[in-house]
């Protein structure tokens, strides 16, 4: 029961409160992106069936333009603009991520347009959820407020979860949306308790105060341990980290096809933002807590993900795997980013790591919707013969699966070696040991990756049916950007890098 | 660099000349005329053989010509003064501060073994034009003829050891060609594959000395001689500076002496002899009696300061050399009783004269052993063309005495005469050359104090006189057997020499057309082509021994003079290299008898030496009688033993072996020449090529392949989950080890995905929980 | 190390040429399967062609010097550069890539294997062209990492595609292998750019900083770079892919591995570990010279139990390069030019077995050693080429093999400094007697199949006596090349020592000379 | 002070939640003891902003409940499609997929 003295000071404190200056360039990409989606609900309302497939159009020129203003702002004077004093911030690491994210949308865009045309699903939906979880996204990379990652955060998961359980007659749909679901709201509220108990000890939601005051010692620090590592937790599932993949797998096999790659590609990464704001801008000090936390995330993720990858029959759940320890790879210069010196490279690896990584899942999904259009089947063996009748898919399948293996000179090279570099820059012999354990996975994931090499070039088809596949263009064009940017990316890895490099983290506490 | 610019005051200037200044030429020759035949020698109307034949002749006219140029070159020299060798050196290759050189080192003995291969070579070429008409490989017998002659004669003028290592290798794999000559048959092929296998292993020792020898003496050589440690020279004279370290420089005389063992068919190493008579003849006559087996001895006696001092051989008493010299001589003499194929008698018979010349030059006797290199070549080569001649005329290419030979003193008298006159030279009997070098090689190994291996150099002259004359008795005394009684027929031929000596039915179906007319008629002399070059050979069977006459006294050793290089002190003008400009400080010469010299193995005062001082046995007719009688005792048992066994086949001796158990053990034992074989081929090469390479590719397989395997297979039955995967992943064997290691793990850890919801939470939270419990409890 | 600049487009043209080939192949329609062929003869000869120009411009009498360098930006953010320059080490193995790889071009004109695919298979030999060109040209450990790694997916799917009976497991088992070895090298590399201070990642500045970082910690990068490059070589304990993989794989492929692919990891060797670490190096020398003595021996005894002929070359190889590490270990200029003969020299016999083989292949429908017999009869002239090669690769004097293995044996003598002599002189022993275990399993294979009358029972059946046709004119022009150059360097070793020895000396330099 | 009670409480809902999700096989259940959790977290936040005198945890926890019920009108929705194809809202017959 409030006293009358508090009442009264929250009152005046109320009353203090000035309406906060909106920079709306900075908010540009968002804005667009809200609009394009209530457009695209709007319009569906009122659109008859057969013009539908106009959606798609909006949706992805809605992400295009979204892209305009991002340049603007990269272009621009003004390196960091700050508004909500600070609870939202546009500086570089955002404007990359914030691209990434609109490209990579764009991307599941075109595969998705023909993948949902056929079948009845329900369009205007799709794209519309599509688009609200991308905003969510967007949000995410400005945020630096525990409420707004909060928001964000169930803003591109909630249509996630949707998105997921998509087909709606399909069991393995509805499994893999409820699976997801349940999980998600699960970890976030394991993450709300640890963002209940930040806000107790520090006073504050907003990052760069909660930085000044978490460390892994002194008072209270047990607390912020607590605090700390159920923070993480919520977002390590994002990323699907082990132990907190387990619904990884499930829902990337249940989800239709088009939804795992945004699920794999954008909300991972969505989450490795968070992770990286949480801990660049809040935690600097407490590295103590978080650096042997994600050691061994790391380390069990590349491990575990392997080897069950290896154990797979549907590529789909073999991918979903794959990307499970490939997000071992991203955690792994983390492990040591609070170590003088390491920071910036770890930010850097990171980010490139999530670019790369980006661009050849996606190509990866891309070659399976369409292959999956001729064979109708998720099986691995599926695949044999392909480049006896589709060399072009065989040859683009090999690069991706070659670039994921991290063989130069492929994109996945240059980013695991990126990682390894900044890993081993510590030179701690915690960061040696991790980087053998990291040696000797990226060896044993060769394993599944090459029995995909080795069913497209060296097994016989399956079916024996050797028609060739009819690719349509929103897939072709969605191969081409991919398998071109893999190839890009490992011949001249300065393209990706420059970007990595431009993208700082303002407020982070610089070491 | 110019020999002949020697500005000395004591000294007079050494003669050269053209040949000796080009005498690098005479391996050249053959080695291009080898590229012609190869190239162009199907197409010529001789199928190549004259480019052969002309080569040798040409690379003979070389060599005379050097070797009377050498003899002025001696002649001019002072009585005391150190003859040099001509000596010129290209650099060939350059490596890590190492020159390899290639260039020729001419001195008398060189000299000597050019003109005798040479020689001999081309006689022989000239035989094989004849003797091999009409075979299916002319050409490609001509070329490897041609390039055997050339790698020898590079071996032989070698002025470093890698140039005389690569003459050394060249012959051993023309060896292997013409050994295996008639391939088609798997015995031949085999007989190739030993001699080759065998000497190759001798050539290990090679190697290795070389090697040794090199570092040894580099630096040395290097600072005084401006040589490098693989010339021969730098290293003779290293070997008697007194600086080497007497270990080191053992060590490397035996691992040379193993090369020669094996090279030379000493013992324990001479089974491939034998057997390698299953090439054609003349290369019998040439490889594998004259030239290229005496290689060994030419090593021993080329780098003869190394094996002086490193097997202490002025120490008397007896040395490895001595030892295995002594040894071969005795057992391969009493092998060559029980041989009833005639070249097989002539091989052991070669054999156990290579021991006397390592007997020889083991004791100190370098001269009268190089010296019997000298005579050796002819009487053998004579005699081994003469069998071919027999086998080729009379026998229907058959070398069996006992079936098919006999009484052919009639209608081959030609080749009997010369056939008589190479065995009396090998012999040993006065007058013929064999006497002059074998009897003075028993003499002075004697003298310098080795008397056991005195009475065993006894010995087997007793012995080969005997074996001789048992061969002659039945080629050519009794009546005629078998095909040289005219009516035998190729069946027969065929099927007579089944087990060790199947060639001879090669010689037949190979020169098959050609001799389809003589089979209509019987034994006859063979032609001139043939016959000819058998009477050079006995001519010079007869006269090569007068070359050093020691019982004529002084004036009539000529080699001595020629050959023996003189031991005496040479001051090097460091700064112009070559002994040429070398000026004599007189020094009191050496006494005969007191080995310690100075230039034996003490070090000089001042200067350098290139020769040990070797002492030479006065020569008595006493002893020179003594061992004629014992030569001719041998003969007259052997003649009359022979005689009764074979002709009048008396009951008390015929299957006498039979009946008495020792001789029946003793003719046992010689008759499977000693088990070596048994003991080299069933025992050391199957333990080898069988069970240790099965077993090591069975650890390649099983242990190593396998050990990812293993360890996949434990793992899988500790978690005991995919049993049933096992099959699949080792049936489809796509999938590599360590991944199915790491598979079966995945296995292990697939319970976790177990698709319940509730437990997916639970996994998730007590994660999250023990994290931050430990967290917890390390932060605080 | 200074460096000579002009015309430094030499080398990338040289490296990347070929890659023109293979998007021309790509852009062309399926069916032409000759215009492929074509194109890819031209690429090939026009890759030589500049190599050829690139030895002509080449001043030897500055060997020991890096020319033609160029040095452009790459990856400024990661301290690596494109670097790339060729010294006395690096030419003759660039030449010997291109050489190789043109005459396989050849060979396959008429030998496309099973099953077809022309346009993918003359792809791959030109990538895989690249990717070894770069390798020796490359001055800079993540170029370097970079072809080195670019060369595993092309053998990857020549054996795999092309390959025989059990080709996917051997295709995975070679590619899991070497990946393998060059993830622990990546590390090593990454430790090494750190503890010289993370300044760059170009193999000079290494060298110059390299000697600075402590010993043990240098023993253990270099026990990653060991790992990378043995498996590659291989040496003894990570040898067994080779077997499986010259077994399986295509002709074309064997060649192409045996001639230049094993000899990236020797020439890593020579190249990064042993100047980069010299100290690393000498405590690794005896242990190096053992494993080799024993793959020397190992490799022999390997052969004396197959009955398979292609599978008996392969395992010569192991023998034969461990001679060449032998050379390696001893860090003595001398022996490290002995290895570099070797490698060469092994490089043209070992290739040229190859060709033997698969033509046997062809011919006999069987490699079995115990169903071939007589082939001197049946095939003078391949018998005799064959026997020719088997003469080199026994290390017959006066052909290529001898020059690689006598001086590597000699070199093991006395080794350089600080290292134990009797240690090595055991190695010379042994290696010496590997000699004559390589003579006995040679001339063996040589006897049993070149010799004797012909079987023709059973085996050939399907095997007509059309089908034992002598060597064929694209056999011819893709040999003689190979047969030329195995007797002119035994005859003129200088020709190439003359070239090593003043790059191995500057190597060494790091030694103490 | 008072605000142990409170956070004590705010502890135990959290357990209690937990338990309930981890335990529940049923779907309605489980979300029902997410919302607790999120109770619990709002318990946490009003507690400490009144002991910080504060605003932010009250507008954080406001937000939290806008949230959850977004969260739980979905998540109903799922499972009345659940319900719809497989006639049960027991969670463990959500086991499809495995391995």
């Amino acid at each position: 029961m409030l006293s009358g003295d508090k009442l009264q000071n929250l009152n005046v404190l109320a009353a203090q409160w000035v309406a906060p200056t909106i920079d709306y360039h900075g908010l540009a990409p968002e804005l667009v992106v809200a609009g394009g989606l209530c457009l695209v609900l709007i319009l569906d309302l009122f659109m008859d069936e057969r013009k539908k497939w106009l959606l798609s159009v909006i949706s992805s020129f809605t992400l295009l333009a979204a892209m305009i203003p991002v340049l603007t702002l990269a272009l621009s004077d003004v390196q960091v603009r700050s508004m909500f004093d600070g609870r939202y911030v546009v500086d570089n690491f955002s404007l990359v991520m914030k691209g990434l994210f609109l490209l990579s949308g764009y991307v599941v865009i075109l595969l998705s347009s023909s993948h949902v045309e056929e079948g009845e699903y329900w369009r205007g939906e799709y794209w519309f959820l599509l688009l609200s979880s991308l905003l969510g996204m967007l949000m995410m990379t400005s945020s630096r407020d525990l409420v707004s990652i909060f928001v964000a955060l169930e803003f591109l998961s909630i249509p996630a979860y949707m998105l997921a359980a998509w087909r709606k007659r399909d069991t393995k749909s509805n499994e893999a949306g409820v699976k997801y679901f349940m999980l998600g709201v699960f970890a976030s509220a394991v993450m709300l308790y640890g963002m209940s108990l930040l806000y107790g000890v520090t006073n504050s939601t907003l990052l760069v105060d909660i930085a000044a005051q978490v460390t892994g010692t002194g008072e209270f620090s047990a607390v912020h341990a607590l605090a700390v590592v159920f923070v993480v937790v919520g977002f390590a599932f994002k990323v699907s980290a082990v132990p907190f993949h387990t619904w990884a797998p499930d829902t990337y096999e249940g989800a239709p096809a088009p939804v795992t790659a945004f699920l794999s590609v954008a909300s991972k990464a969505a989450g490795f933002v968070a992770i990286v704001v949480l801990v660049y801008t809040a935690f600097p000090l407490a590295q103590d807590i978080w650096q042997p936390f994600f050691w061994v995330l790391s380390a069990l993720t590349m491990t575990v993900g392997n080897i069950l990858a290896l154990k797979q029959h549907n590529i789909v759940r073999m991918i979903a795997y794959s990307s499970i320890s490939q997000g071992g790879f991203v955690l792994m210069p983390l492990a040591v980013a609070g170590m003088s010196g390491s920071a910036n490279s770890a930010l850097r690896s990171v980010v490139l790591y999530m670019i790369i990584y980006a661009t050849t899942n996606l190509g990866v999904f891309a070659v399976i919707l369409a292959v999956s259009r001729k064979t109708r089947s998720g099986e691995i063996s599926s695949f044999g013969g392909l480049f006896s009748y589709a060399p072009a898919l065989g040859v683009m399948m090999t690069l991706f699966m070659a670039s994921l293996a991290g063989i130069p000179p492929l994109g996945g090279w240059i980013a695991k070696f990126v990682a390894f570099q900044s890993l081993l820059s510590s030179q701690s012999s915690w960061a040696y040991a991790l980087a053998i354990i990291g040696a000797v996975n990226s060896v044993i994931a060769f394993g599944y990756y090459g029995n995909v090499m080795r069913e497209i070039w060296m097994r016989p088809v399956p079916d024996g049916d050797i028609t060739q596949i009819k690719i349509p263009g929103s897939l072709a064009l969605a191969l081409g950007i991919t398998s071109v940017a893999t190839l890009v990316f490992g011949i001249f890895p300065a393209v990706g890098l420059h970007f990595a490099d431009l993208a700082e983290i303002a407020g982070a506490l610089s070491r | 660099m110019n020999l002949l610019a020697s500005e000395s005051e004591v000294l007079a200037p050494l003669a050269s000349g053209w040949f000796l200044e080009h005498a690098w030429l005479i391996p050249v020759i053959p080695a291009i005329a080898f590229a012609l035949i190869i190239l162009i020698g199907k197409r010529l109307p001789m199928k190549g053989s004259e480019l052969g034949v002309l080569s040798m002749l040409s690379s003979l006219v070389f060599a005379l010509g050097a070797g009377y140029q050498w003899i002025q070159r001696t002649n001019s020299a002072t009585e005391e003064q150190f003859v040099a060798p001509v000596i010129k050196s290209w650099s060939w290759w350059r490596s890590g501060g190492f020159d390899f050189g290639i260039g020729q080192h001419i001195d008398g003995l060189s000299i000597l073994v050019l003109i005798v291969v040479a020689f001999i070579s081309t006689l022989v070429q000239i035989y094989s034009l004849e003797y091999l008409r009409g075979d299916r490989r002319y050409t490609h017998f001509f070329a490897a003829l041609t390039l055997f002659s050339g790698g020898m004669l590079a071996m032989v003028l070698a002025d470093n050891m890698i140039l005389f290592l690569l003459g050394w290798e060249i012959m051993g794999l023309c060896s292997f060609m013409l050994i295996g000559h008639w391939w088609e048959e798997d015995a031949n092929s085999r007989a190739a594959l030993k001699a080759f296998f065998t000497v190759r292993i001798g050539d290990v020792g090679l190697l290795v000395g070389i090697s040794m020898l090199y570092f040894a003496a580099n630096d040395w050589t290097q600072e005084n001689l401006e040589l490098s440690g693989f010339s021969i020279r730098g290293i003779s004279a290293w070997a008697l500076s007194g600086e080497p370290n007497s270990t080191v420089i053992m060590i490397a005389a035996v691992a040379l002496f193993i090369a020669c063992i094996g090279k030379s068919g000493q013992f324990p190493l001479h089974t491939w002899l034998p057997d390698a008579m299953a090439g054609p003849t003349p290369v019998s006559s040439l490889l594998h009696s004259s030239t290229m087996v005496v290689a060994g001895v030419y090593l021993v006696a080329r780098l003869y300061p190394v094996f002086y001092v490193g097997l202490d051989i002025p120490g008397g008493g007896g040395n490895l050399i001595v030892i295995i010299g002594g040894i071969t001589i005795v057992i391969s003499a009493a092998l060559a009783f029980v041989q009833n194929d005639i070249k097989r008698v002539l091989a052991y018979s070669t054999v156990s004269q290579l021991g006397y010349m390592m007997l020889g030059l083991g004791a100190g006797a370098w001269l009268p052993a190089v010296f019997h290199i000298f005579t050796h070549a002819f009487f053998k080569a004579c005699l081994f063309l003469g069998a071919g001649s027999i086998s080729h005329s009379a026998s229907h290419h058959s070398f069996d005495m006992k079936r098919d030979m006999g009484g052919l003193r009639k209608v081959m008298p030609l080749t009997f005469t010369t056939w008589i006159i190479s065995t009396l030279a090998l012999c040993g009997v006065f007058p013929f050359s064999g006497f002059f070098s074998k009897d003075e090689i028993i003499d002075n190994v004697g003298y310098n104090g080795y008397n056991l291996f005195m009475i065993i150099g006894l010995v087997g002259a007793f012995m080969t006189a005997a074996y001789m004359t048992r061969a002659t008795y039945l080629t050519f005394f009794g009546e005629p057997r078998g095909a040289s009684a005219g009516h035998a027929d190729h069946g027969d031929t065929h099927d007579t020499h089944d087990s060790h000596n199947s060639h001879a039915s090669h010689d037949a179906h190979s020169s098959h057309n050609a001799h389809d007319v003589e089979q209509s008629h019987g034994p006859h002399e063979s032609g001139l082509l043939i016959t000819v070059p058998l009477m050079i050979l006995s001519v010079l069977a007869f006269s090569s021994g007068f070359l050093n006459a020691t019982p004529f006294g002084e004036s009539w050793e000529r080699m001595k003079l020629w050959v023996e290089p003189r031991s005496v002190e040479v001051v090097e003008e460091t700064h112009s290299g070559g002994p040429g400009e070398s000026l004599i400080i007189t020094l009191p010469i050496a006494k005969e008898g007191q080995s310690k010299s100075v230039c034996g193995s003490a070090q000089p005062e001042t200067g350098i030496c290139y020769a040990p001082q070797l002492n030479h046995a006065p020569f008595k007719w006493l002893k020179a009688m003594m061992s004629m009688a014992i030569v001719f005792l041998g003969i007259a048992i052997s003649w009359i033993l022979s005689t009764l066994l074979f002709t009048k086949s008396d009951p008390r001796l015929v299957g006498l072996t039979q009946r008495v158990k020792i001789l029946g053990l003793g003719h046992k034992l010689l008759v499977n020449k000693y088990y070596l074989d048994v003991l080299y081929e069933k025992v050391i090469v199957r333990s080898i090529a069988y069970p240790v390479a099965r077993a090591a590719y069975w650890f390649n397989q099983n242990i190593l392949d396998g050990l990812l395997h293993g360890l996949a297979n434990s793992t899988r039955r500790i978690s005991g989950w995919v049993y049933k995967n096992v099959d699949q992943l080792v049936v489809d064997g796509t999938v590599n080890n360590s991944a199915t290691l790491t598979k079966s793990l995945g296995t292990a850890a697939q319970p976790t995905q177990s698709g319940k919801l509730s437990q997916y939470a639970a996994l998730l939270f007590s994660a999250a929980a023990v994290a931050a419990l430990v967290l917890v409890i390390i932060n605080t | 190390m200074n460096m000579l600049q002009e015309n430094n487009w030499l080398l990338s043209v040289g490296t990347f040429l070929p890659m023109v080939g293979v998007v021309l192949m790509m852009l062309m329609p399926k069916a032409q399967d000759q215009s492929v062929k074509l194109v890819a003869l031209i690429t090939s000869i026009a890759t030589l062609a500049v190599g050829i120009y690139t030895a002509f411009k080449f001043d030897f009498d500055q060997a020991e010097k890096m020319q033609f360098v160029a040095n452009e930006k790459w990856i400024s953010v990661i301290k690596s550069s494109y670097l790339i320059g060729v010294d006395g080490i690096s030419l003759p193995l660039y030449l010997l890539s291109m050489v190789i790889t043109l005459l396989v071009v050849i060979y396959s004109l008429d030998h496309v294997p099973s099953p077809g695919k022309p346009k993918a298979f003359f792809s791959l030999l030109l990538v895989l062209q690249t990717g070894m060109a770069g390798t020796f040209i490359a001055q800079d450990l993540i170029l370097f990492f970079v072809f080195f790694e670019l060369v595993l997916l092309p053998m990857f799917f020549m054996i795999g595609v092309w390959g025989g009976e059990q080709r996917q497991y051997a295709s995975i088992k070679f590619f899991l292998y070497t990946m393998f070895g060059s993830a622990l090298m990546l590390v090593a590399f990454l430790a090494l750019f750190f503890k010289t201070g993370a300044e760059s990642f170009s193999i000079p500045y290494l060298i110059e900083n390299g000697g600075s970082i402590g010993k043990n910690l240098q023993i253990w990068i270099f026990a990653g770079m060991f790992v990378g490059f043995a498996v590659k070589v291989p040496m003894f304990p990570f040898h067994t892919w080779l077997p499986d993989a010259h077994t399986q794989a295509p002709t074309q492929g064997s060649v192409i591995l045996a001639a230049v692919l094993l000899k990236l990891g020797t020439y890593g060797f020579v190249r990064i570990a042993l100047p980069i670490l010299p100290s690393a190096a000498r405590e690794w020398a005896p242990y190096i010279g053992g494993l080799a003595v024993i793959g020397i021996i190992y490799g022999a005894l390997g052969c004396l139990a197959q009955t398979d002929m292609k599978r008996l070359i392969a395992f010569s190889s192991v023998a034969h390069m461990g001679f060449v590490m032998l050379g390696i270990s001893t860090l003595t200029s001398f022996g490290i030019n002995a290895a570099m003969f070797g490698m060469v020299a092994h490089g043209l016999i070992t290739g040229m077995l190859f060709f033997v083989a698969g033509s046997v292949k062809e011919r006999y429908h069987t490699l079995e050693i115990s169903k071939i017999s007589g082939m001197l009869t049946q095939m003078p002239h391949l018998g005799w080429i064959f026997g020719f090669c088997t003469m080199a690769s026994l290390g017959l004097p006066g052909l290529a093999g001898f020059w690689g293995e006598f001086p590597a044996i000699l070199s093991a003598y006395n080794p350089g400094a600080g290292l134990n002599e009797t240690v090595f002189r055991v190695f010379m022993v042994i290696a010496a007697l590997g000699t004559v275990l390589a003579a006995a399993y040679l001339l063996w294979l040589y006897q049993r199949i070149a010799f004797g009358t012909p079987k023709n029972s059973g085996h050939d059946s399907h095997s007509t006596h059309d089908e034992l046709h002598d060597v064929t004119t694209y056999e011819w022009v893709a040999w003689t090349p190979l047969l030329i150059g195995i007797l002119v360097l035994g005859i003129v070793p200088n020709l190439l020592f003359s070239v090593f020895d003043p790059a191995v000396q500057v190597t060494l330099s790091a030694f103490g000379g | 002070m008072f605000v142990n009670q409170f956070l004590l409480l705010g502890a135990i809902l959290f357990c209690i939640g937990v338990y309930g999700v981890v335990a529940r096989k049923n779907a309605v259940l489980m979300l029902m003891s997410i919302e607790i959790i999120l109770n619990s977290v709002n318990i946490n936040l009003l507690t400490f902003a009144l002991r910080n005198g504060s605003t932010d945890g009250h507008v954080f926890a406001l937000y939290i409940i806008a949230v959850a019920a977004a969260e739980v009108g979905v998540g109903l929705g799922l499972v009345l499609l659940v319900y719809r194809n497989k006639k049960t809202i027991s969670i463990d017959d959500l086991s499809e997929m495995r391995g």
